[in-house]
């Protein structure tokens, strides 16, 4: 599958039409994350777009997004960034035995800054 | 039986090449009802028409049929023609036989013989056609404008000006509109009131024109050229003729707690209030809300220190009724509510305000007098934050799907004149994209930022948290794709703008259409931009859609050019192809009534009893033909059938489909 | 029950409050029950409401409305929906009504009995659960849901609009109805299955106008089909096509305005089940504009008076709908 | 059998609405864009003017095809009028349907005033169609057939 | 008299459908109805028919004449497609729809004869069958109808499991001719005791006695003018069905068709129930349902009668009393005026 082909189906996963989307990055403003990202909300839905969606998928960027859907609740027309993100944490999932977390090696990676929602989040997805 | 003459047009080559002309011709004197048939090169021309006109006399035709080029093209031309000789123009019909004939048929043999059937056709409907004279009713040589806004007045100036009479209801208690609360103007940067209040004054003075301030529309009878309008004018409990607009109860008036709304609330005003010192009329008017003689009894100051004797407490709604030839729709627009934005906290800090409450702390004739200060601490801000498309460009429940419009020019002004008076303050302008189509519009967008330094950021403001006395602004810079966090003292927001509440139930009053948003339609988008598609009823300013000065004023202008247009005639020409209702057979279900576009069917019940011993009372439809537009949908919704159209009655069509598939 | 109505109505007839009442009267045998009005307290001595009141008595409401006086009208909950609609399409004066509205558990169709082999029939008793059927030829028994007309079995709903006055428990809408299942099943079959179905009913149309006539939605002071100017006037049938044409036009100009009542099947006496003409109908406007029931609210437009602007385009039915 | 076929010409009755679809139709031919001439139209004011009973006249008095052409959604020159008819035309043709009458015998195209293209390849298509299911019996009228 | 097996029944009608056109009664969706006979049909077993018999004779639509317009020529050519009838066979006809034949008659064969009627009367045998199993809605016993004896070319008695066969004209002896060759001779007891039976059944039915002399005796503006015509029956809907259903009504429009090449002028049934019933220039008589209502039952118990020795225009079939969607009927209104004790 080219990466196209991957857009479409995170597209399809997530149920966002980044088409929607008017750039007015108000997702990124409201981001309590920004900082620790290194491709942010509205770029999330313009890499879904542009098919550029390898650059996301090779990011920690997915990970360090909260899931806490700030963009999703104040984004004017409805996009739902977040909603991308979460598509392509599956996306990730799905590609077998390539990039799983392993429970017990999430001690050692911890890290004092990361907030709890995001470690609740990480599990929820990744137990197993 | 129809004495029917038919015309075949070889239109040069265009039809003779591919249709056998003589042969269509001949073939349709055959038609019963034909009695003469001919071919010609050109029908159009004069010496075609004369054709047309000689044998109307000779052979005494009662209907004729030009099979020739489309209806659309020529049919008012060869209707000119028969009535020259005194036919009815409407027992013409054209049978098209070039433009869906003759041009996209390339085999001879076929081409005729679809030109004789469609010839056959026309022959068919003309055997039913029925000489049709269009109505004229009379035109009410007056004008009503509802909303006494910049487009009101423009347009009431202008109707005025012509020599009309024109009255203008007003929901308050003073003309002027939006524009008397707006400080500058974009991009001349002119005192908005300096240039409106000279018009006010006009419209005050104009001798044809009337102001029925504190006052609103109850109800709308009638069609084009012959409304009948019932007004409500709200008691103000001040005697309009007799009050001097001195102002000295407004001085006196013990209740001082009243929410100013010339300030939009960011100051107080007494319980009888001139809202402001140009008001039009200037007449005091009691806020029955707040004034304690009218709540409790007691009070009766205002009365007792009016020397004119204005002072009426026990005024009453007055409704009085009146007719107009047409009726402006200028009822302008609003900022939206921002209770559901509240991550912009403007229902938590008082210095989160809208643009539109920012004037008025800019204006000179606001709270502060024109200096700028803070709500909450009136100290001077040094940092402001301006947001763009708050409430725009969205498609989520709260916010409204379209660009505002005015929001880019006006920010920029307020960015500008910010710098301009307060050279050490610091402004921030979020926006999404920047609008500036207008002549200099784009100058002036372009003086703010480079001129004025004015910091126009391509991103939208996420969040803004008061923390001590700061607001402390999220935001996200698109360009540099980086997260910005300003301290502000101020926060401004470009506040969605929606058509005023009031709209909605007058355009029911006046059956007149609405988009989703509530804003008037338009009877064409590009063509009748300021007519809507009920006739009579015209549109100038915010009502019709999002607007600026500039662009109100020039609807405006344009809206009573219409209107003078309309109240000019004498009578209104219909197009006599219209509904009618045949009340013989007319059960009086509404169905009708509830598909016609325009309102133009209304009910009466009527007594059909055929003798004597009883009455037989039937709720009947009637069509007015001033009203109806004729497309026919009611004559389809109809069951009974006692719906239908001239010019395209159902017999009519079916006895084309007859003559077709023949 | 009908004690009780008979009592409630000589109450209202003595106070004044009604000056005549709608209901049902007795016929010869028991099952051939007619609408009737009553004028006094004495003619309600005929007055019936049992098993066999099928009869939709609304559409008479048009003209008795239009009389001096109040009328008293008992009305079953099928009724009330089909009076609602006429009051919504002005055709009578609510204020010269006052409606009762009584529960109805569904009425015997006499046709089903005979159907069963039972002939003869001079009188029928309820017995629980079961008729107890008196014939020249002996007496028979049938358990009521077996004489259960179709229409019934497939109710929409036992619950009421704008009534007055209740007797009896209300009822409730029927979500569970199965009354599009006939529709279905057709729609399942091949055209040409379809065709064959609706030449076989429809080739025995001798059109009486009975369907047309009972049907409280055909208010029409004059229906098209008798109108000699609309060029489509016929008496009878004449050809295949006229067969076809009647039932379509009918059934289009009721869409929307049809409250499923039923009386079209009931009354026709060549047993064709135009009904299902109706359901179609309205099982399209369902499926394709939103639930919609006619007569179930006063100020909702009817669907062939309204419109969105996202509706379904008319290609949709090549695409829905029937085995190809 | 086959000859047959070929030779069947059906009658299509094309009803088009005054401001967009009529001038649709005239586009096509001021383009000289080919459609079979067995489409005869009939002008209408508006597409909402379409009764259902000239879809079924047009049927017994012998068309194979009837098709109704208006403006697009929206541009209705009386601003409402074919959503009234989209409504209509989809129960009429579904009822048809139902009766198990050939569906595809009826259309409805939106086409505006500046779609001479669509006008001719939309009539090309339904000619093309109606061709195909061959002459209409299902709602033929005997009476009106030519001897 | 023959007699004949039921089960060789389908024989002899396999022999006559193989000389002419056999309508039997067969069961359908709408009842019983007379159908072509084709092999493999079964006789149906009910007591009449749904619709009456009279379409034999006098269908519901039937072309009159063609006009055939030539423009061309501008003329019209007359086209008259009156043509023989076939002979055809009726078999089960019951002794009321019998009886109504021969009011028809008195309608259409008196002068002036109306042709088509009687090409298709002279070219019909009627073979009547007896009733068996009479239903509460058969009152033909107030007419003077024996429904044990109907007349006919052929009458016949279903007796166990034989049927009888007896000729009553000449046409009819050459019908049973055609039994004879595959039936047998048969004595009249079986039959005379079926008879005895199926009277004492007649006897038992429920409203067989209406008192139509005393209809009779009343004037003709006293039954007009009678109240039960406001009071009793306003729920009459107006629709057609009782006059469609009916044996007896003869009432028809002409009307005219015009097809793609001419005019098709055609008769259809009509009924007094419709608003148009013989409409004219100035709009019609009957202006309410009371009026046209009145007009129908007034013609058949009244005015038929008084025009024809006392012969009412009503055999007593019941098939109103089955069909009207309301349950208003003859025998009700018979009652109402005055007919009840």
């Amino acid at each position: 599958m080219d990466n196209m082909e991957i857009s479409k189906e995170i597209q399809r996963i997530s149920g966002v039409n980044p088409r929607k989307c008017m750039r007015c990055g108000k997702c990124s403003g409201t981001c309590p994350a920004y900082d620790q990202m290194e491709y942010h909300p509205h770029q999330f839905v313009n890499l879904a777009l542009s098919g550029k969606i390898d650059k996301l998928m090779e990011s920690k960027s997915i990970y360090t997004c909260l899931s806490c859907f700030a963009c999703v609740e104040r984004c004017p027309r409805g996009v739902e960034p977040a909603n991308i993100i979460e598509a392509v944490r599956l996306w990730k999932i799905r590609q077998q035995n390539q990039n799983h977390l392993v429970a017990d090696q999430i001690p050692a990676m911890l890290d004092e800054e990361i907030p709890q929602q995001a470690l609740v989040s990480a599990f929820r997805k990744y137990k197993k | 039986m129809q004495r029917i003459g038919v015309f075949v047009c070889h239109c040069g080559t265009n039809i003779a090449a591919t249709v056998d002309v003589k042969k269509v011709a001949e073939t349709l004197l055959q038609e019963p009802g034909v009695v003469y048939a001919t071919d010609y090169q050109y029908m159009c021309s004069e010496a075609g028409q004369n054709m047309i006109k000689d044998a109307i006399k000779a052979q005494n035709l009662t209907g004729v049929v030009i099979c020739s080029c489309s209806p659309r093209m020529h049919e008012a031309t060869f209707r000119k023609a028969v009535a020259a000789v005194g036919m009815n123009p409407y027992m013409l019909e054209v049978a098209n036989i070039r433009e869906q004939c003759s041009w996209i048929h390339k085999n001879i043999e076929e081409a005729t013989e679809k030109a004789i059937i469609l010839g056959r056709a026309a022959v068919a409907k003309v055997h039913l056609n029925a000489p049709l004279i269009a109505g004229q009713t009379p035109v009410t040589k007056r004008a009503l404008v509802i909303g006494g806004g910049i487009a009101g007045i423009q347009c009431a100036l202008d109707i005025a000006d012509a020599g009309y009479q024109v009255d203008i209801v007003e929901k308050e208690p003073t003309v002027g509109g939006k524009m008397t609360k707006i400080d500058k103007t974009f991009p001349t940067l002119d005192c908005s009131s300096c240039i409106l209040t000279p018009k006010m004054v006009d419209v005050a003075q104009n001798e044809n024109i009337k102001i029925y301030s504190y006052s609103e529309v109850e109800s709308v009878k009638g069609f084009v050229g012959n409304f009948t309008v019932g007004i409500k004018r709200k008691a103000r409990y001040v005697k309009e003729d007799i009050c001097t607009g001195c102002g000295l109860c407004t001085e006196k008036c013990p209740q001082k707690k009243v929410p100013n709304d010339y300030n939009l609330g960011l100051d107080t005003k007494r319980a009888i209030y001139i809202p402001f010192a140009q008001a039009v009329p200037k007449v005091a008017t009691i806020d029955a809300d707040y004034c304690t003689m009218l709540k409790t009894g007691k009070c009766g100051v205002c009365s007792k220190i009016c020397t004119a004797g204005a002072i009426d407490y026990t005024q009453q709604d007055e409704h009085l009724e009146e007719q107009y030839g047409a009726i402006v729709v200028a009822t302008g627009y609003n900022p939206i509510k921002l209770d559901a934005f509240d991550e912009f906290a403007y229902s938590q800090s008082p210095d989160v305000v809208t643009s539109l409450e920012f004037e008025r702390l800019m204006s000179a004739s606001g709270p502060n007098g024109g200096h700028l200060v803070r709500p909450s601490d009136h100290k001077e801000p040094k940092t402001i934050v301006f947001v763009q498309c708050v409430g725009s460009r969205s498609t989520v429940e709260c916010g409204k799907p379209y660009c505002s419009k005015i929001c880019c020019m006006y920010t920029c002004k307020h960015a500008m004149l910010c710098r301009e008076k307060y050279p050490d303050t610091e402004v921030y302008v979020f926006y999404i994209d920047v609008r500036t189509p207008g002549k200099n519009y784009d100058e002036f967008y372009r003086r703010a930022v480079e001129e004025y330094d004015v910091h126009y950021i391509k991103g939208m403001v996420g969040k803004v948290c008061p923390e001590g006395d700061k607001l402390k602004v999220q935001a996200s810079d698109l360009l540099t794709n980086e997260q910005l966090h300003i301290d502000a003292d101020m926060v401004v927001l470009a506040a969605a703008i929606e058509a005023d509440k009031s709209a909605r139930p007058l355009a029911t009053l006046l059956t007149a259409s609405m988009d989703t948003n509530d804003f008037f339609t338009e009877a064409h988008a590009k063509l009748r931009p300021v007519e809507s598609p009920t006739a009579g009823v015209f549109l100038a300013g915010c009502a019709q859609g999002p607007k600026d000065i500039p662009e109100t004023v020039t609807q405006a202008g344009a809206c009573a050019s219409k209107v003078i247009g309309l109240l000019a005639k004498d009578h209104l020409v219909g197009n006599p192809c219209v509904a009618h209702s045949d009340e013989m057979m007319c059960n009086g279900c509404s169905t009708c009534a509830n598909v016609c576009p325009y309102g133009a069917i209304t009910y009466e019940t009527k007594d059909f009893s055929r003798r004597k011993d009883g009455t037989l009372m039937r709720r009947v439809a009637s069509v007015n033909p001033a009203v109806c537009q004729g497309c026919g949908c009611c004559t389809v919704a109809c069951p009974s059938g006692a719906m239908d159209l001239y010019g395209f009655s159902t017999k009519q069509i079916m006895s084309e489909v007859d003559a077709i598939c023949k | 029950m009908q004690e009780a109505m008979i009592a409630r109505a000589k109450e209202l007839l003595a106070d004044g409050s009604v000056s005549r009442v709608m209901g049902w009267k007795k016929g010869e045998f028991s099952y051939d029950i007619s609408p009737a009005v009553f004028e006094n307290a004495d003619q309600l001595v005929d007055f019936v409401y049992d098993d066999f009141c099928g009869a939709n008595v609304s559409k008479y409401l048009i003209n008795e409305s239009k009389k001096e006086g109040k009328i008293l009208a008992f009305l079953k909950p099928c009724d009330s929906y089909s009076f609602a609609q006429l009051l919504k399409e002005h055709r009578i004066d609510r204020e010269k009504v006052y409606v009762i509205g009584i529960p109805s558990y569904g009425k015997a169709d006499i046709n089903k009995i005979r159907a069963k082999g039972i002939d003869g029939v001079l009188g029928i008793k309820s017995e629980g659960t079961d008729f107890i059927v008196d014939t020249i030829y002996g007496e028979e028994k049938i358990a009521k849901f077996e004489a259960m007309s179709e229409r019934c079995l497939t109710c929409k709903s036992k619950k009421h609009v704008d009534v007055d006055e209740m007797m009896g428990e209300e009822g409730e809408w029927n979500a569970e109805s199965k009354r599009f299942d006939k529709v279905a099943e057709l729609e399942a079959m091949t055209p040409d299955e379809r065709f064959e179905f609706w030449r076989g009913e429809l080739s025995r149309c001798i059109r009486c106008n009975a369907c047309r006539n009972v049907c409280p939605a055909c208010t029409c002071v004059s229906c098209v089909f008798d109108n000699p100017n609309s060029d489509i006037n016929n008496k009878a049938a004449a050809s295949s096509f006229e067969e076809n044409m009647f039932h379509i036009i009918r059934a289009f100009h009721v869409a929307g305005r049809c409250t499923d009542c039923g009386e079209c099947s009931r009354v026709c006496p060549q047993n064709i089940p135009l009904h299902l003409l109706n359901r179609k109908f309205i099982k399209d406007i369902n499926e394709l504009y939103g639930q919609y029931q006619a007569g179930a609210n006063a100020d909702e437009k009817y669907p062939m008076v309204n419109f969105t602007f996202d509706d379904c385009e008319p290609g949709i039915v090549y695409k829905r709908g029937g085995n190809q | 059998m086959q000859v047959e076929e070929k030779e069947f010409k059906p009658t299509i009755v094309a009803f088009c609405c005054n401001w967009c679809s009529y001038a649709g139709a005239d586009l096509s031919g001021t383009n000289r864009l080919q459609y079979p001439a067995n489409v005869k139209i009939i002008r209408i004011p508006c597409s909402c003017r379409l009764n259902p009973m000239f879809i079924l006249r047009a049927f017994q008095r012998g068309a194979d095809g009837v098709i109704l052409c208006g403006c697009h959604p929206g541009d209705c020159h009386y601003t409402t009028g074919n959503y009234y008819a989209r409504r209509r035309m989809t129960l009429l043709f579904s009822m048809l349907d139902f009766l198990g009458i050939e569906k595809e015998r009826t259309r409805v195209e939106w086409v505006s005033a500046a779609e001479g293209q669509k006008f001719a390849e939309t009539m090309n298509d339904f000619v093309a169609t109606v061709t195909k299911l061959g002459e209409n019996h299902r709602l033929e009228d005997l009476r009106c057939k030519k001897q | 008299m023959v007699k004949l097996n039921v089960s060789k029944l389908n024989d002899f009608f396999a022999a006559i459908a193989a000389e002419e056109k056999l309508y039997i009664p067969v069961d359908s969706a709408d009842g019983a109805a007379f159908r072509p006979y084709e092999a493999g049909m079964e006789m149906s077993k009910a007591c009449n028919s749904t619709r009456s018999a009279k379409d034999f004779f006098f269908p519901q639509v039937e072309n009159l004449v063609n006009f055939k317009v030539d423009h061309n020529k501008k003329s019209i050519e007359i086209i008259d497609n009156r043509t023989e009838a076939e002979d055809f066979v009726i078999f089960g006809v019951r002794a009321c729809d019998m009886a109504s034949f021969e009011i028809l008659d008195r309608v259409y064969l008196s002068d002036p004869v109306d042709s088509y009627y009687k090409n298709r009367r002279d070219h019909g045998v009627i073979v009547t069958a007896a009733c068996g199993r009479p239903q509460e809605t058969c009152f033909c016993t107030a007419f003077g109808i024996d429904a044990s004896n109907p007349a006919g070319d052929v009458t016949t008695w279903f007796v166990g499991d034989d049927v009888y066969f007896k000729a009553n004209t000449e046409k009819g002896e050459a019908l049973v001719a055609k039994v004879a060759a595959i039936g047998e001779s048969a004595e009249e007891k079986p039959v005379e005791d079926f008879k005895a039976g199926v009277k004492f059944m007649m006897g038992r039915l429920p409203i067989k006695d209406i008192k139509l002399d005393k209809i009779s005796a009343r004037g003709l503006m006293e039954n007009f003018n009678s109240p039960i015509w406001d009071d009793e029956f306003k729920t009459c809907l107006g629709c057609g069905t009782c006059t469609f259903v009916c044996p007896t009504c003869q009432c028809f429009d002409v009307r005219e068709f015009k097809t793609n090449e001419g005019v098709i002028r055609f008769r259809c049934w009509d009924s007094c129930m419709y608003s148009d019933f013989t409409q004219m220039s100035h709009g019609n008589n009957r202006v309410s349902q009371k009026e046209r209502f009145r007009q129908r039952f007034m013609h058949k118990l009244v005015y038929f009668p008084n025009n024809n020795e006392g012969i009412y225009g009503c055999v007593g079939c019941g098939r109103c009393l089955r069909s009207c969607p309301q349950s208003l009927n003859i025998v009700k209104v018979a009652k109402a005026l005055g007919g009840k004790d």
